[in-house]
Parts: C-alpha cells; structure tokens; sequence
C-alpha cells in the first residue's frame, strides 16, 4: 500500500507533466514548417518570375547579336536558376525584318512561369547591335512545354486573343474625340467605388492626354 | 519501518499531502506562466503568419497583371520629377482596359475594379485581391510611368515591392 | 532523648541516594504531568550522570529504593535514551515483579504509552516471570502492541491461560481478524502443543469484546487515554527470537520518537516521523522539476528571438562576415562564392552570345574561386563540346556526373558525344540515363531518332509509348511514331 | 528498502523518459516561432530584392553600378532610387518620406531590428560596340538569431 502511494506519486508527476506538455506542444508547433514552406513557394514564385524576365532579356540579347533562325535552349542558367529559351521565327514584316516568338520558361519547384514576347530583329543589318523591338509579353503560369509546336501553338492562340481585345481597345480609343472619349470615361464616374471617385477626373484627364490617335 | 507502520494505520499524513500540494502548485504555476506565454507568443506568431499569407497572395496577383500592363496611369511622378504615392493605382492593362486597384482601410482590403476603356460599366471583382492590409501605398518613382513601387503594413508586418511593366502602350 | 533517629542515615549527611529517595517521594506527591512535575528535572540531574554506568546504578541505588521508585528512577533515566533504556528496562521489570500491581500501574500509568511499551514490548518473549508480567503491565495499562508480533509472543509464551488473556489484550481490536488469520499463516504448529496453544488463544479473541479484565489487576488502574496502537507489518514465519526481539526493540526508537511527539507540535511531530520515509520520493520529483523547469524556462526564452528593438542610436558602418548563409539553401556563402558565381554569370552571357572562348576561360576562373561549382564544370563540357573538342569536353561532364550524380544534361551530351564518334551502344545508355533522369519529351525524341537510325525501330516505338499521356498527343511525337511504325512494316517479311 | 529503490528509479527513469520525450518536441516548437520570424524575414527580402530588380530595368544603364559588400543599409539609407525616398503623398519633394525613425518610425524600426541590407554585383559584358548587357546580382542581407544571412537574385539588364 505504501509503494503503491509512492508510485501513485511518480505516477502523477510522470502522467500528469506528459499530460501537460505534450498537447501544449503539439498544439503550439504548428505553424513554423509550413509558414516556411509558403515562404519557399513565394521565393520559387518570385524567382521563376524573375528569371523568365531575365530570359527574355537574354533572349532579346541574342537577337541583337544578329542570330537568327530557330534556337532553342534548356537549362540555360540565372545565378542558380535554371531555365528554357526558345526563339521561334515566325516570319518577315513589311520592312523586312525577321519576326519572332521568344519565350522563356523558368520552373522552380511546383511553379511554373512562361514569358511569351513579340519580337522583331531589324534585318539586314551589317554587323551587331541589331536593332531589335520587343513588344506585347505576355505571361502565363500554366505548365507548357515552350519546346513543343503543340504547346507553343496553343499559348500563341491564348495570347492572341489577349492581343486581339488590345487591338479592339486601341481602335475605339483611335477612332472617337478626345472630348467624346473623356466625357464617356467621366460619365462612369458615379458608378465607380467611392474610393476612386475623387480623382477620377484627373485619371480622366490623363487618359484624355495619352489618348492614342492613329 | 516504522514509518510503514503509521502509515498502514493512518494513510498519507497531512506533510506528505502538503509537500506533493507544493510541488504540484509550483509545477502547475511554471506550466501555466510557460502555456500562457507561449499562447500568446503562438498568437503573435500566427497573426505574423496570415498577414505575411495576405501580402505575397495580393502581391502576386497584382504583379502578374502589371507585369503585362501597358501603362500606370495613376499616380503618376510629380511635376518636379519626385515620385508620388497613393492609395489607388489606375493602370491599363495588357487587353488595353483601365484597371484600378484601390485600398479600403475600412474592411483592411485591396480591391480591384475593371473600368472599360471605352462603352461598358466598370465591374469591381467580387473578391478583394488582398485582405488583412492596414495600410497600402502604389508610388510612382519614374516618369516613364513604367515601374510602379508598393509598400503594404499591417500590425508592424511589412512588404515593400516593385512591379516594372515589361510592355508600352 | 538520644533516639537512633539522631543515627538514621539521614542525618549522616546528604547522600546520593538520600536525595534520590527525597526526589522520588517528593516527585510521588507532587501533582501535574510526570515530566513537568518540579522534582523532575533534579531527578534527571541526579540520575543522567549515570547513564554511562548502569552497573553502579543497579548495584548502588536501586536495592535500596521501593521497586515502584525503582522503576521511576529507571524510567527517569531511560526516557530519554533509547540504548540505555534496552538495559535498564528489563531490570526494571524485575523490579516490578514484587512491585504490587496498584502500585506498579499507578506509576506506570503517569508515563507515555510508548514509552512503556518500548520498556516492556521485548519482555513479552522473555520466559516466565516477565512474559507473564509485561503482558500482565501493558494489558493492564491497555496498551496494544503490533499485530504481526502477536504470533511470535504467543509462540515464545508459557501458554498459561492467563497470559493468553493478558496477551489477547495486547491484540488491538481492528486487527483481530487479521491477527487470526496471522495466526494460522505464521505458527508451526507443527510443533507439539503450538496448535492448541493458537486454538485456545483465537478463542480468546473471538470473544474478547465480551469479557473484562482478568483478576489479575485487582485493584482497577486508573484509565489511560486510548493507547495510539501501533501496528507492524506482518513478521515473517521463519523470524528467529532473537530477530524478533531485535524487531521488538526496534519499536523503542519510535516510541522515543513518540514519546518526543507527545511533547512536540503536530507539524514537526508529522516531519519527524513521515518525511524519511517519502524523501527518495520527493526527491524524484523534485529532480524531474529540476529537469522539467529549467527545459520550459529555457525554451520559453528561445522561443521569443526577436531581437530588441533598436534606439535610436546612429548605425554603426556594418563590417563584412566571414560568411553568410543562404537563406534559401542554407549554403555557406562566402565572398569567394559569390566571386566565383560572378564569374559563372559571366561566362554564361557570353555562352548565349556563343563567344566560347571568353565563356571557357571566365567558367574556368569560376571553377578554380569555388572547386564546388558544379554548373562550371558542367558549362566547361558545353563550351569545350561546342568548340568540337569532345575528349575534353567527354572529361568534364564525367567530372560534373562525380559531382553530382543527378545533374541533367550531362548524360545528354555525353550521349551526343558518343554519337559523334559512333559508340553506340554508350550512346544509348546515356541517353536512357538522361530520359531516366528528367522523362523530358524533348530527350526522348532525341533518343528515338538516334534508334531510328540505328534501325531499332521497336525499342523506339516502346520509348516514345512509354511517354506520360499528356505528352503523346504532341505533334512530334505523334509524327516520329508514325514513321516509325511505316520503318517497322518496311523491314518486316 | 528494495520497494523505495524500485519506487525512486521508477520515478527517475520515468522522469528521464519523460525529458527525453519532450526535448524534440519543444525544440520543434521552439524552432517553428523562429520559422515563422525566418519566413517573415526572406518572404520581406524576396520583396526587397524583386522590388530592386525591377527598378534596375528602367534605370538608365550607365547608372547601374555596384553596390560592394557589406551593402547600403535600407534604414537611413541614401537616396538610392530603390527604397529612399520611399513614399510621398504631397504634390512636391518637399513631401518625401524616407526610411528614418523620423519619418517612418515602425519600417525604420522593423529594418534595423534585422539590419536589413543590399548590395549590387554589377557585371558588364561589351558584345560589340553599343551592344552590352550587365548581369546584376542583388544581395539581401540581414542578421536573424546571430546568423547573418543572405538571399540572391540575378537579373540580365540589357542595353536596349
């Protein structure tokens, strides 16, 4: 009886702080892991991003240096990141210059980002520098294989009715008055959020200025 | 042995139950005091936790579209070149429409509204673009109205970024 | 008028043993509790010197004092010494025995209940008279003793019907039963007579709540309070006498531990007796604290990192560390890491511009900053292999495999090169590695066009089938398994 | 004696078991409040090198020049184009705000805490003439627990 009061004792102090803690623990050693792991997915976020950017830059850098034709490369790398170029011609314009598809992919752990440019090589042209024009980047997160004619294909259709409602807005914008086109922007005005009512008329006004002509 | 003896015939004595009272007490303060820090540190944390959530969800979002945009619109640099915050962005975006992001202190959130740039109704989205942000700045820093900067805080928790827009108009 | 009371000793100047008899009777008359009666403490003054020679003591005082005082001295001196009360008590009870019971209890009954008990408990084994007599004492004073000792003295008794009655009320009631039961575990009765002798005495105790007091104590003693009864653990059945006597004995520390309790608080008296007995166990506990608290305190602390919140105080110009650690791979970075790095960068740009040699060198200056750096050895294969220098460039990529035995591409220039100079069967096996590796749609169609030209054309067909579905459905695959399907029907009878 | 010893060691094994158990598990809580501050702290650089990288493409390419090691501090940095001046809600330079206890308390607070850094490892590369492009590699350091730590971003800054 008398051990049995001395275990009970142990007993208790054993059960009762395993009881105490260990609950306590777990329930406060939650967070931590998986905060970082959402730290880690925004650093591959940011990182994709910024080496897809960096591979059109690469990209562009090639054109310039008067390479023409199809090229395609993988595991091309930015500081440690790796990622895929691929410059695709897609015909002459009229002044003759070389047109091209450029797109960079940039994958890092689950994410996945594409960069799709427009981009025209000024040609011919004696030696480097080439004048080259980037325009219309487009992004997409999607996984798509930038090597691959069937991917390809489908990113330049998905862009290009992004391009296409761009080229709708342009022509309105083009084709009515600055005073028309101010007063039909003003007159949204009241069914904007409060929040951009009060300078609505100077974004109006700014819009007005840069209206695009012709 | 003698011990055994007395306490056979009258159980545990009232010092026994004093000391293990004791014991217990201090044991249970310590875990208490230890248990109500550290709720309360958890707490911090925590909230630390979703706010960061918050700021990289609203700023991914918003990076991804004004990466492709075409030109800021709002704010835009002062006259004398400095640059010039607010708590809205008006910018157009890749299709050419007027995109706005704007912060509501009220309810802590980013909304953002599509304003055709042309016939049409703006529609504002249904869900904000970033919740559980204090206090939101879009600064203009160059007139070439292609970068725009932000800064997000709420609670001491930070986030400053940059978005630089990649097309023209 | 001269009377031999002119020549009584009293008058032969103060003695010893004359202030002894004084004391004694006058501490006999004096009123109050024994111990704190006025007389008591010169008594103790005069008879403590003595602790340390019982012999002279025996021998000098007691012959001539009444056994009652007798027994009183003894006690004065044994109360509070448990070794010399082991000595003296037993002579006591010698004197006790032709001390008349009235008298006896009268004397006995103004002392603590253990403290006799611790006197006369060992007495209980010893054989006739004084058996019969400490029975006859404690059962008189109702003194009960512990239960698992009752059948050791019953065993060591004369088995006289009235020691069993004096012995039957030593038994405290609560532990009759388990008395009984003690009774038959622990007796040999194989031993003649022993069954009896335990028949007779459970009779006895069966019917004890009914019967008074034997005639022996003729004249009633004054009631004591209720004896607090100890109670022993029950004594093993093969306890020797001496065991058991030592065992009995052993009971006068606690008794002088009760006998100090009897004038102590309730608190200190509890401390006394519990706490040796549940130290080991606070002592686990406390060491499990001692473990436990520090560990919380420690971690509470470490939990809340958060440096302080700097003053406002200007910021002193930052020195360069040693190394930093990427907060990404955890890597240590150095500023020689970071040159090589710069190097590599470099390098790189000039890849895309295909000026191999300028590439070559800067890859070069990398991999000599950073021996580690995987991609420029890698990069060195690729600049080496574009300026057709496929030995060299074969070396660096192996070198890049030992390095890291997963790096992509490497396979798959090493299979290129292999193709070059038309080992085959090396250029399948990187290949394989390399599709292996990454499973990448491009390699395979790499890989399927070379077996194609090898003519193996159903291994070609099997590498491209085996593609994940989301790939099959692309326009070169779909094309090169078509042509080699047409090549495979070409070939077949 | 034999049952106090089984008693005692019973107590002292269990406690040690006990320890033993709980020493993981509150290193593991202990090190998942110093992840969160860890991922606050690089999901903050992530944004501070991104946010650096972009304004690098529209600086005009001459002005794109190192920034050495140890780095310009964030708090009480200079005028750098990148995070100083940081804000300004008024029509003038006047109305500027910069990162200093002064005049954004609560940033200038949280930079210093951690000692927030930048630096720029600028590499130039001349293709031919007029034709060059700079890789740009931006360091974020800070010191979180006594470590000082690092996070890096490359970028291509072409010439256009």
């Amino acid at each position: 009886m008398a051990t049995n009061e001395r275990k009970g004792i142990a007993l208790f102090l054993v059960l009762g702080l395993t009881a105490v803690f260990v609950p306590v623990l777990l329930y406060l050693s939650q967070t931590g892991s998986s905060q970082v792991r959402l730290a880690m997915k925004y650093h591959e976020v940011h990182q994709s991003e910024s080496a897809a950017i960096a591979g059109v830059n690469s990209g562009l850098s090639r054109l310039r240096g008067n390479m023409t034709g199809l090229q395609q490369f993988t595991n091309l790398l930015i500081g440690e990141i790796a990622y895929d170029l691929t410059i695709q011609p897609t015909g002459t314009g009229i002044l003759t210059q070389e047109l091209y598809h450029l797109f960079s992919k940039c994958t890092k752990g689950q994410h996945t980002f594409i960069l799709m440019s427009d981009a025209e090589q000024m040609y011919p042209d004696p030696d480097p520098p080439v004048t080259v024009i980037p325009h219309d980047t487009w992004n997409t997160i999607e996984p798509y294989d930038i090597n691959l004619a069937a991917d390809v294909t489908s990113m330049e259709n998905l862009r290009g009715q992004d391009v296409l409602s761009y080229e709708e807005t342009t022509n309105y914008e083009k084709s009515v008055s600055k005073a028309a086109y101010a007063s039909e922007l003003m007159s949204k005005r009241k069914r904007l959020p409060t929040e951009l009512q009060g300078d609505w008329a100077n974004v109006v006004a700014i819009l007005e200025k840069e209206k695009l002509a012709f | 042995m003698y011990q055994t003896c007395r306490r056979n015939g009258r159980g545990t004595t009232f010092i026994e139950l004093l000391i293990g009272t004791t014991i217990l007490a201090l044991i249970l303060g310590f875990v208490a005091r230890w248990f109500f820090m550290q709720r309360e540190y958890q707490k911090r944390l925590t909230r630390i936790s979703d706010i960061q959530n918050d700021f990289r969800r609203s700023s991914w979002e918003m990076i991804q579209e004004l990466q492709m945009a075409r030109t800021i619109i709002w704010p835009r640099v002062n006259a004398d070149n400095s640059l010039r915050s607010d708590t809205k962005l008006v910018f157009k975006d890749f299709t050419g429409r007027i995109v706005s992001y704007y912060h509501v202190p009220g309810s802590k959130e980013v909304r953002r509204c599509v304003i055709p740039n042309g016939p049409g109704d703006p529609v504002v989205n249904p869900v904000p673009i970033g919740r559980g942000i204090a206090s939101m700045s879009f600064t203009a820093t160059s007139p070439t109205n292609r970068v725009i900067s932000y800064c997000m805080s709420t609670d001491g928790v930070f986030s400053l970024d940059a978005v630089y827009l990649i097309n023209t108009d | 008028m001269s009377t031999g009371n002119s020549r009584s000793p009293d008058s032969a100047g103060p003695s010893p043993i004359q202030d002894l008899r004084k004391l004694l009777s006058s501490w006999a008359r004096e009123a109050g509790p024994p111990m704190s009666r006025p007389s008591w403490s010169d008594l103790q003054l005069l008879l403590l010197p003595l602790k340390g020679s019982p012999a002279a003591f025996w021998d000098t005082f007691l012959p001539s004092l009444p056994p009652s005082h007798a027994l009183l001295a003894t006690l004065v001196i044994a109360q509070s010494d448990t070794q010399v009360r082991a000595v003296f008590l037993q002579r006591a009870c010698n004197a006790a025995l032709q001390t008349p019971p009235a008298q006896l209890f009268d004397t006995l009954n103004l002392f603590p209940k253990e403290l006799i008990l611790s006197g006369f408990g060992p007495a209980l084994l010893s054989p006739a008279p004084f058996g019969p007599l400490a029975a006859a004492v404690l059962a008189g004073l109702e003194i009960t003793i512990a239960p698992g000792d009752v059948p050791l003295v019953l065993a060591a008794s004369t088995g006289s019907a009235e020691m069993l009655e004096h012995l039957a009320r030593l038994v405290p009631p609560e532990h009759i039963d388990s008395v009984i039961q003690d009774l038959d575990t622990q007796l040999d009765t194989s031993r003649p007579g022993v069954a009896d002798l335990r028949d007779a005495f459970v009779e006895l105790l069966k019917e004890l709540p009914r019967r008074s007091l034997p005639a022996v104590e003729g004249d009633s003693p004054s009631k004591p309070p209720a004896p607090t009864s100890p109670t022993a653990e029950p004594a093993r059945s093969d306890e020797t006498l001496a065991q058991a006597q030592a065992r009995l004995a052993g009971l006068r520390a606690a008794g002088d531990g009760n006998a100090k309790r009897a004038e102590e608080s309730g608190v200190s008296n509890a401390i006394s007796s519990s706490l040796p007995g549940i130290d080991r166990n606070f002592l686990a506990g406390l060491v499990a604290i001692a473990i436990c608290i520090p560990l919380i305190l420690y971690l509470t602390t470490e939990t809340d990192q958060e440096p302080a919140v700097t003053t406002g105080t200007p910021q002193v110009p930052a020195k360069v560390p040693k190394f930093w650690t990427d907060a990404v791979t955890k890597r240590k970075i150095t500023r020689e890491f970071l040159a090589a790095d710069n190097d590599f960068q470099m390098g790189e740009m000039f890849l895309l511009r295909e000026q191999f040699g300028d590439a070559l060198s800067l890859f070069r200056d990398a991999l000599h900053r950073d021996p580690e750096h995987v991609a420029a050895q890698f990069r060195i294969g690729c600049c080496l292999f574009s300026l057709d220098d496929h030995k060299g460039a074969a070396q660096a990529f192996r070198k890049s495999l030992e390095m890291q035995p997963d790096l992509p591409q490497a396979n798959l220039f090493l299979a290129r090169i292999s193709v070059a100079a038309q080992e085959w069967d090396t250029a399948i096996a990187h290949y394989q590695k390399e599709f292996d590796l990454a499973g990448d749609v491009a390699i395979a169609l790499e890989y399927a066009g070379m077996l194609r030209k090898l003519g193996r054309f159903p291994e070609a067909i099997k590498l491209l089938t085996s593609l994940p579905p989301r790939f099959s459905g692309h326009l070169e695959v779909v094309n090169l398994l078509a042509q080699l399907r047409e090549d495979a029907r070409g070939i077949a009878p | 004696m034999n049952r106090r010893a089984v008693s005692f060691v019973e107590v002292i094994m269990a406690m040690g078991i006990l320890a033993m158990c709980m020493l993981p598990v509150m290193t593991m809580f202990g090190s998942s409040g110093r992840a969160v501050l860890k991922s606050q702290n690089l999901a903050f650089a992530i944004g501070l090198a991104h946010k650096i990288s972009q304004h690098l493409l529209d600086t005009p390419y001459e002005l794109i020049i190192d920034v050495p090691l140890p780095g310009s501090s964030i708090a009480d940095g200079p005028d750098d184009g990148f995070f100083n001046p940081l804000t300004n809600i008024e029509s003038t330079a006047a109305g500027a705000l910069r990162i200093t206890q002064a005049q954004l308390p609560e940033l200038w607070n949280f930079l210093r805490k951690y000692e927030f850094r930048y630096s720029l490892i600028v590499n130039n590369v001349n293709f031919a003439a007029g034709d060059r492009m700079k890789c740009v590699g931006i360091i974020i350091t800070w010191k979180e627990g006594g470590k000082d730590l690092l996070y890096k971003l490359y970028t291509y800054v072409p010439d256009m």
